[in-house]
């Protein structure tokens, strides 16, 4: 423990009920007035610290020392009333609720047993102010977009009363643009004597913005430093314990014949806005085409649309010629489509079944699985799922062992084993490699580019610029629903363009985008 | 075999081996002769304060009459059905001397272990058993209800017609039946009958509640009775049936009860649904399984037969306690009476809607409806 | 055809509309608060038929009909707190615990009966209270109106004006924001330091002490005793209710009534010449249709919403 | 599941039941005047005669029906609550086969059975149907379906099978040849019962061996994942439902031809209801649902047995019954052992 630190956390172990240790004897502190990288990548244990700091969950093992004395945070009533407030990867926010509704839930101003509506207003306009944070009272707060959304997050830890405030990936949503906002903000707070703790596995914004930073692995903290002395290099190397290469050794694509073409695809959702707006483009076999933009621009829903998940309402999907439109999930996986969806636990996989089944899923149909009098053939089951394990180096202790009780990149390599071994045509690929590991994440993209050279076609629908722009043979953007640009050769071209089409700033030309259909 | 069957398995052997070596007599072996031993199973529960109360009353008069010379119990089986005939079955097996039962839904278990257990005594009311299977030590004893329910028709019908100041001018009765059975449309049909009696174009709200224990659905059906203009009611609805006493004491309207003298039961805790209630049809349960036991001490139980007890035999009867005097005018009282007694000579036959069909009994209910 | 409307058009049916629709609108109101937490309450049935023998047994014990309705809410509330801890803090499956609460209430009413009275059947031998009625004076003498309005049980019409209180709890107290916000994103609700399980506990309370109303009303009010499983599912029809009526007050009290139509319907209706076993199907059918409905027309609007979107566009 | 959870439910279902036994016990003693007999006969009563196991294993045969039933419909996560009406109106459908038609024995029950599982199967479907249609909850709406069977199949009786000379509503007799054979004597064990264990093995393949089971299984760990994995749920929602309706609607049928001599049921027989506990008991698993129905059997024959020669009412079997429902399904019961005995794995 070092005298000047406002908080430290020591020796923290954290075991959780399915038996994954999140946390194993780790030492953690700031300094008041300093922004503190927390990095590491993800699984390695920042996020179940920082709740355990706030409150959200307990830890097995070890103490926490707020200026000097011990302190019990058992929920997060405790941690704010400590001044410690959170902003949290997913927004803790109330949909249906008013922006002052929700900055004000818990500390509701009330006039007697009533709730003041506009005291709390009020109250919103002048924290708004104070911090320079600027949102607006009245809106809904299912109606903003993800930027807004952070500063109310933000105005909520503050209106609390935090003077440290954690923030858990806040760029991971964000634009460029934003994220110099956000940045600019997080100093500005800074300045006025505000700790702010900052978890991100994107080295180059911790090297920008903290102060110092702790780097954690597989549970452990691996050391603290100041950003000044060390290289992005550095932190990378201590962060994987290995230098990792993260580009992707590939030829020049040899595109051939278009498997996947949309027309005109339009998608209106449930609350009657046009997501995805008449976008059109054409997908060849041997190619990987990167689908880039800030999320919620219409991706998940073209996805969808893809796949067989959901329903659209104008234009024409391909594939091979055959329209899709009334197909079920099943037909267009018939047609040699497979899909790695961009939420593992919710749509890919069955948390609590095992390992096998979760490899059987859309096969089990085949004939090789089953047998006279509709039995399923177990012992090829069983065969087949321990191959693909050893072929995937998927981590588990059997092949019966329930998926839930595996780390997120064994997760998701149980998805990508049953996807890519079926020799598929078309695969989409929603963030494939979202929240794994490196090691993981470097073995899925070889894989996507070994299958783009055996001859199939790619849509890697990415948030991680460098994922699309790594892997991609050329890209969309897109934004607001429509494909605002099309970008052809993925060699050349510059960051600072790519964020203002990201970003709706600028746009292509109706001829340039119409490259994507490959006419 | 998993390891999850072991725990309950190992639990279930070691307390049956426990207990094999401890088991002891049942309770109804004390094998000191002499003393009559007597059991009444009750197919419903106690506390509907008509029915299977006055069954349950029957014991209490036994008892109260011959003391120590006999000894007796009333098991309640509930209204749960499959547990009927084991019960019976366990009866069965036990020292005792005589077994009662009531209603037509024991009948065929009874026949069945009547026949095998061809030394004991079994008795079984408001319905036979059938005698041509040879059952000679089975006595059935079945209700004139439909005599007594045209009394009560008759009185129904004086009343409405009447200036008593809870009445109104139409006039119409009401009818609150259990269940669509003949032996609630035995009521029915004497009820009818006495009904017209005395006003032949006399109407009739007949509903039947589907139930003899949901009380609320019985008040329900009552009180729609009631808002549409019946004046006085009759419900033959065992517990159920209760609801339209309460139903009657909301709308501030004349009642007639059934089976037990219901008025009776009501004085201690709720007087004003007892100044309601006019008469009650009896059905003596109670008086007759004490006679039956009389029969029995006497050497003279009719066993193998089944006998239909009426006003003579005090099986049914109209309830004349004080709410009667009080309610009902002199002359009407008189006209109960002499009905009583025409019934009694044969003057008056009624019939029975034992052998109807479903026809005839919608056609009856259709002819009398509002 | 005519006899049905003559019966319905009677101010002595609408009367026992509102009558039969109290304890389900009680039933409804709960439904309706556990539902915004986020909670499905099925034990209201269960929760009810306790409330309604407490009621009898306290009302019969004090010879006072309020503490009796007082005891009655008590443990409507004390019920609703057991769900609440084997939910909330045990972690049984919440409607495994509703089922498992019904059962227990279903057999320990009896077996608390017959230990007090000896009987297993109905509450007829304890002097138990009833709740009074009330004459509006001015509206009494209304035609029409009066009948229909005035004479009613206290319950009835406080029922009525739990209504707007929950309405008022619902959306305008800070409570109501809480409770409204835990059942949307209880995460939201987390991490601003408001204990989730606190929340849900004390809209499953008030949950439970609506029902204890119903249940009161039950016995208190309906009829003037207790018999064994006298709910015969209205908990279940004030769940059907709610969501019937599209998880907001008003919605509740508009289905609870319609329910409330069919159930006094049905039992007029024997005195025409219709099975009773068809009638007395009326109401379960009409809370099914009634939900189906509901459900058809919102998947409907949207379905119709998407349409004209994509046309709209397309012209332009 | 691993072997260590395995082992942990495996105990911690042992002490839930354990511990409804003592509480059992506990009431009978509070309760009782004369607790030593009532305890003797809870606890060995369904033992202590031939007759008691037949009524033990009597109870069994509709229990492992409605156990059945429900777990394959929570196994889907289908909170379908309409076993309790299936297994009537599916007694119904058999009644009208039985009484109505005239085949030769072994022919007889056997399509009065299947008849009356389709009945079943249209009961439990619909609420399922309505979901995936239009979203209404099965929950809700299995609820009143139970009350719409109940009526619906008294009116059916009522009107086209009543017996008008017997004294209650009831049907008219059943065909002899309709009857299932009682197979020992002195007991009213009927040859329903091998029709049950088969049923049994049948489930337990079905949902472990089969693609069908498979797809429902998918279905009700992760609705999102099966229609990823092209399973089409719409389809498999229904059927799992339709199947089971249908093992209730066999049990109902099953009940009354092997027990009953008409049908005579004037109120919902309740099997339905105890299956949701058979169900949860068994966790969802068809092999383990004969135990369940066993046990929950025994206690209340037990139970019986005691209240007839004693002064307990059998009624409080249904507080124990809701006490197990509660600890079996509580996941943080005993969680706080469970957590040390995972600590104690991982950081070893």
């Amino acid at each position: 423990m070092t005298s000047d630190a406002v908080l430290s956390m020591e020796d923290i172990t954290k075991v959780y009920p399915n038996g994954i240790v999140a946390n194993k004897g780790v030492n953690f502190s700031v300094r008041t007035g300093e922004i503190h990288g927390l990095v590491g990548e993800n699984g390695a244990g920042k996020t179940t610290l920082m709740q355990i700091l706030f409150g959200l969950n307990q830890a097995d093992v070890g103490k926490i020392f707020f200026n000097g004395k011990e302190i019990k945070i058992d929920s997060p009533h405790a941690a704010i009333a400590q001044g410690i407030g959170m902003v949290h990867q997913h927004f803790m926010l109330v949909p249906s609720l008013t922006v002052s509704e929700n900055l004000v839930l818990g500390l509701e101003p009330r006039r007697g047993f009533i709730f003041d509506k506009s005291r709390g207003i009020h109250i919103t306009q002048e924290l708004s102010k104070k911090y320079n944070l600027k949102v607006e009272p009245d809106m809904l707060v299912r109606d903003l977009p993800v930027g807004l959304k952070q500063k109310v997050e933000i105005l909520k830890a503050l209106y609390r009363g935090a003077k440290i405030l954690i923030l858990d990936e806040p760029t991971a949503v964000l634009t460029p643009q934003e994220m110099v906002e956000l940045f600019n903000e997080l100093r500005q707070l800074r300045d006025e004597g505000n700790t702010i703790i900052f978890i991100s596995h994107k080295l180059a914004e911790v090297k920008a913005l903290c102060n110092r930073v702790t780097v954690m692995r597989a549970g452990k903290s691996q050391g603290v430093f100041n950003v000044e002395d060390v290289t992005e290099e550095d932190i990378s190397r201590i962060m994987v314990g290995r230098d990792v290469i993260l580009r992707v050794e590939k030829d020049v694509a040899q595109p051939k014949e278009s498997v996947l073409k949309v027309n005109r695809l339009t998608v209106v959702n449930s609350f009657n806005k046009r997501v995805v707006d008449d976008i059109s483009f054409s997908l060849r076999r041997g190619e990987i085409l990167g689908v880039a933009g800030v999320e919620g621009n219409g991706q998940r829903e073209l996805v969808e649309a893809i796949t067989g998940f959901g329903s659209y309402g104008l234009g024409s999907i391909l594939i091979d010629g055959e329209d899709i439109k009334q197909l079920s999930i099943k037909e267009i996986r018939d047609l040699g489509c497979s899909h790695i969806p961009e939420d593992r636990m919710s749509y890919g996989c069955a948390p609590t079944l095992s390992v096998r089944m979760n490899l059987l899923s859309y096969k089990h149909n085949r004939r090789e699985f089953n047998r006279r009098f509709f039995l399923m053939h177990m012992s090829t089951i069983r065969d087949v799922s321990t191959e693909l394990v050893k072929e995937y180096q998927i981590l588990c202790t059997s092949t019966e062992q329930e998926v839930r009780c595996m780390s997120g990149g064994n997760i998701q390599k149980v998805i990508v084993a049953r996807e890519f071994s079926d020799n598929p045509k078309l695969i989409v690929a929603n963030q494939p490699t979202r929240g794994i590991d490196v090691g993981a994440t470097e073995f899925i993209r070889k894989r996507l580019v070994e299958l783009r050279d055996r001859g199939a076609a790619v849509l890697l629908v990415s948030a991680d610029l460098n994922e699309v722009m790594e892997l991609s043979d050329s890209f969309l953007v897109m934004y607001g629903g429509k494909i605002n640009a099309f970008i052809e050769d993925v060699s050349n071209f510059n960051e600072e363009k790519l964020g203002q089409y990201m970003l709706g700033l600028k746009s292509q030309d109706v001829d340039e985008i119409g490259r994507a259909l490959h006419d | 075999m998993n390891r999850f069957y072991a725990i309950p398995i190992f639990i279930l052997a070691s307390v049956a081996m426990f207990f094999a070596g401890c088991r002891g007599k049942t309770e109804a072996g004390t094998d000191d002769d002499g003393v009559l031993k007597i059991v009444n199973l009750i197919n419903g529960t106690r506390g509907d304060k008509s029915f299977f109360d006055s069954s349950a009353a029957g014991m209490d008069l036994i008892e109260a009459k011959y003391d120590s010379a006999v000894l007796t119990k009333t098991i309640e089986m509930s209204y749960d059905q499959p547990n009927w005939e084991p019960t019976l079955l366990d009866i069965a097996d036990q020292d005792w001397d005589i077994i009662i039962v009531g209603t037509w839904q024991m009948t065929e278990m009874l026949e069945e272990v009547a026949r095998d257990n061809p030394d004991k005594r079994f008795i079984i009311y408001d319905t036979e058993v059938d005698y041509s299977l040879d059952l000679g030590n089975v006595y059935s004893i079945l209700y004139s209800q439909n005599e007594a329910s045209f009394v009560a028709g008759a009185l129904a019908t004086a009343l409405t017609k009447s200036n008593l100041p809870l009445t109104n001018p139409d006039k119409l009765i009401g009818f609150l039946g259990g269940m669509d059975i003949p032996v609630i449309n035995d009521f029915l049909v004497g009820y009818v009958e006495g009904a017209r009696y005395v006003d032949p174009d006399i109407k009739i709200a007949v509903s039947y509640i589907g139930s003899f224990d949901d009380t609320a659905k019985g008040k329900e059906m009552a009180l729609a009775q009631y808002s549409q203009g019946v004046d006085i009611g009759f419900n033959v609805a065992g517990q159920a049936g209760l609801g339209q006493l309460d139903a009657a004491k909301d709308m501030h309207r004349y009642a007639i009860g059934v089976d037990s003298d219901q008025a009776e039961f009501f004085v201690q805790t709720d007087k004003a649904t007892a100044d309601l209630i006019a008469t009650s049809v009896l059905k003596h349960v109670d008086k007759s399984l004490l006679r039956a036991i009389d029969m029995h001490m006497e050497g003279k139980a009719p066993y193998g037969s089944s006998e239909i007890l009426g006003f003579d035999e005090e099986g049914v009867g109209i309830a004349k306690n004080e709410f009667y005097m009080a309610i009902v005018p002199e002359e009407i009282r008189e006209l109960v009476d002499e009905i009583e007694e025409k019934i009694r000579s044969g003057e008056i036959e009624v019939s029975s809607a034992f052998g109807m069909d479903s026809e005839a009994i919608n056609e009856l209910r259709y002819s009398i409806s509002p | 055809m005519n006899a049905v409307f003559e019966i319905v058009l009677n101010p002595l049916f609408a009367f026992s509309v509102l009558r039969v629709s109290t304890p389900i609108l009680f039933a409804a109101l709960g439904a309706l608060i556990s539902d915004k937490a986020g909670v499905i309450n099925i034990a209201l049935e269960g929760i009810m038929l306790i409330s309604a023998l407490a009621g009898v047994i306290f009302s019969a014990i004090s010879g006072s009909a309020f503490f009796g309705l007082f005891m009655a809410l008590f443990f409507g509330g004390l019920v609703a707190f057991g769900l609440g801890y084997v939910s909330l803090k045990l972690k049984t499956d919440v409607i495994l615990a509703g089922i498992a609460i019904n059962l227990i209430a279903s057999g320990g009413t009896v077996f608390v009966l017959f230990l007090l009275t000896g009987d297993k059947g109905i509450s007829s031998s304890l002097a138990s209270k009833l709740l009074p009625k009330i004459d509006i004076p001015i509206l009494k003498s209304i035609p029409i109106l009066g009948p229909i309005l005035s004479g009613h049980n206290i319950l009835t019409y406080f029922a009525f004006i739990s209504v707007f209180l929950v309405w008022f709890l619902l959306y305008r107290t800070p409570l109501g924001l809480r409770i409204r916000a835990v059942g949307e994103n209880e995460h939201a609700v987390d991490s601003v330091g408001i204990s989730v399980v606190k929340t849900r506990f004390i809209a499953l309370i008030i949950s439970g002490v609506m029902a204890g109303f119903g249940g009161a009303y039950m016995t208190m009010g309906y009829i003037s005793w207790f018999s064994r499983d006298m709910t015969a599912g209205r908990g279940f029809i004030a769940l059907a209710a709610e969501s019937m009526g599209g998880a907001t007050p008003l919605g509740s009290m508009l289905s609870s009534l319609l329910f409330g139509f069919f159930d006094a319907l049905s039992n007029s209706l024997q005195l025409l010449k219709i099975p009773y076993e068809f009638v007395s199907m009326l109401p379960y059918v009409a809370t099914v249709v009634g939900l189906v409905i509901y459900t058809t027309q919102k998947t409907k609007r949207m379905h119709r919403m998407r349409i004209k979107a994509e046309s709209k566009k397309e012209v332009l | 599941m691993t072997k260590a959870q395995w082992r942990f439910e495996f105990y911690r279902t042992g002490v839930v039941i354990i511990t409804a036994v003592l509480l059992s016990l506990l009431i009978i003693v509070l309760v009782s005047d004369m607790p030593g007999l009532a305890i003797k006969l809870f606890l060995t009563g369904p033992l202590d005669s031939l007759r008691h196991f037949g009524n033990l294993v009597e109870m069994v045969v509709p229990l492992l029906f409605t156990g059945l039933a429900t777990t394959v419909m929570f196994t889907a996560s289908q909170f379908n609550l309409g076993a309790e009406g299936a297994f009537f109106f599916g007694a119904i459908g058999a009644a009208f086969i039985a009484v109505n038609w005239n085949l030769p024995p072994v022919l007889h029950p056997a399509v009065a059975i299947v008849w009356g599982g389709i009945i079943g199967s249209v009961f439990c479907g619909i609420p399922g149907a309505l979901k995936v249609k239009w979203g209404s909850s099965e929950l809700v709406s299995s609820l009143m379906f139970n009350y719409i069977a109940f009526f619906l199949g008294l009116y059916l009786i009522n009107y086209l099978l009543r017996d008008v000379t017997a004294g209650a509503m009831v049907s008219f007799p059943f065909a002899n040849s309709s009857k299932l054979v009682k197979i020992i004597p002195k007991t009213r064990i009927h040859t329903g019962l091998f029709i049950a264990v088969f049923t049994v093995l049948v489930m337990g393949v079905f949902t472990y061996r089969t693609r069908w089971g498979y797809r429902i299984r998918v279905l009700g760990t992760n609705i999102e994942f099966a229609r990823y994995s092209g399973i089409n749920t719409t389809w498999t929602i229904v059927m799992s439902q339709v199947l089971g309706g249908f093992l209730a609607g066999m049990g109902g049928s099953i009940e009354l031809l092997g027990m009953y001599r008409r049908f005579e049921w004037q109120t919902l027989p309740g099997y339905g209801w105890t299956g949701i506990i058979v169900a949860i008991l068994a966790h969802n698993n068809p092999f383990y649902v004969p135990l369940a129905a066993l046990f929950l059997a025994y206690m209340k024959i037990g139970s019986d047995i005691m209240s007839r020669s004693t002064d307990m009412p059998n009624e409080f079997v249904a507080i124990i019954q809701g006490m197990i429902i509660i600890l079996i399904s509580a996941s943080s019961f005993l969680s706080k052992q469970r957590h040390k005995m995972i600590v104690r794995e991982a950081i070893s």
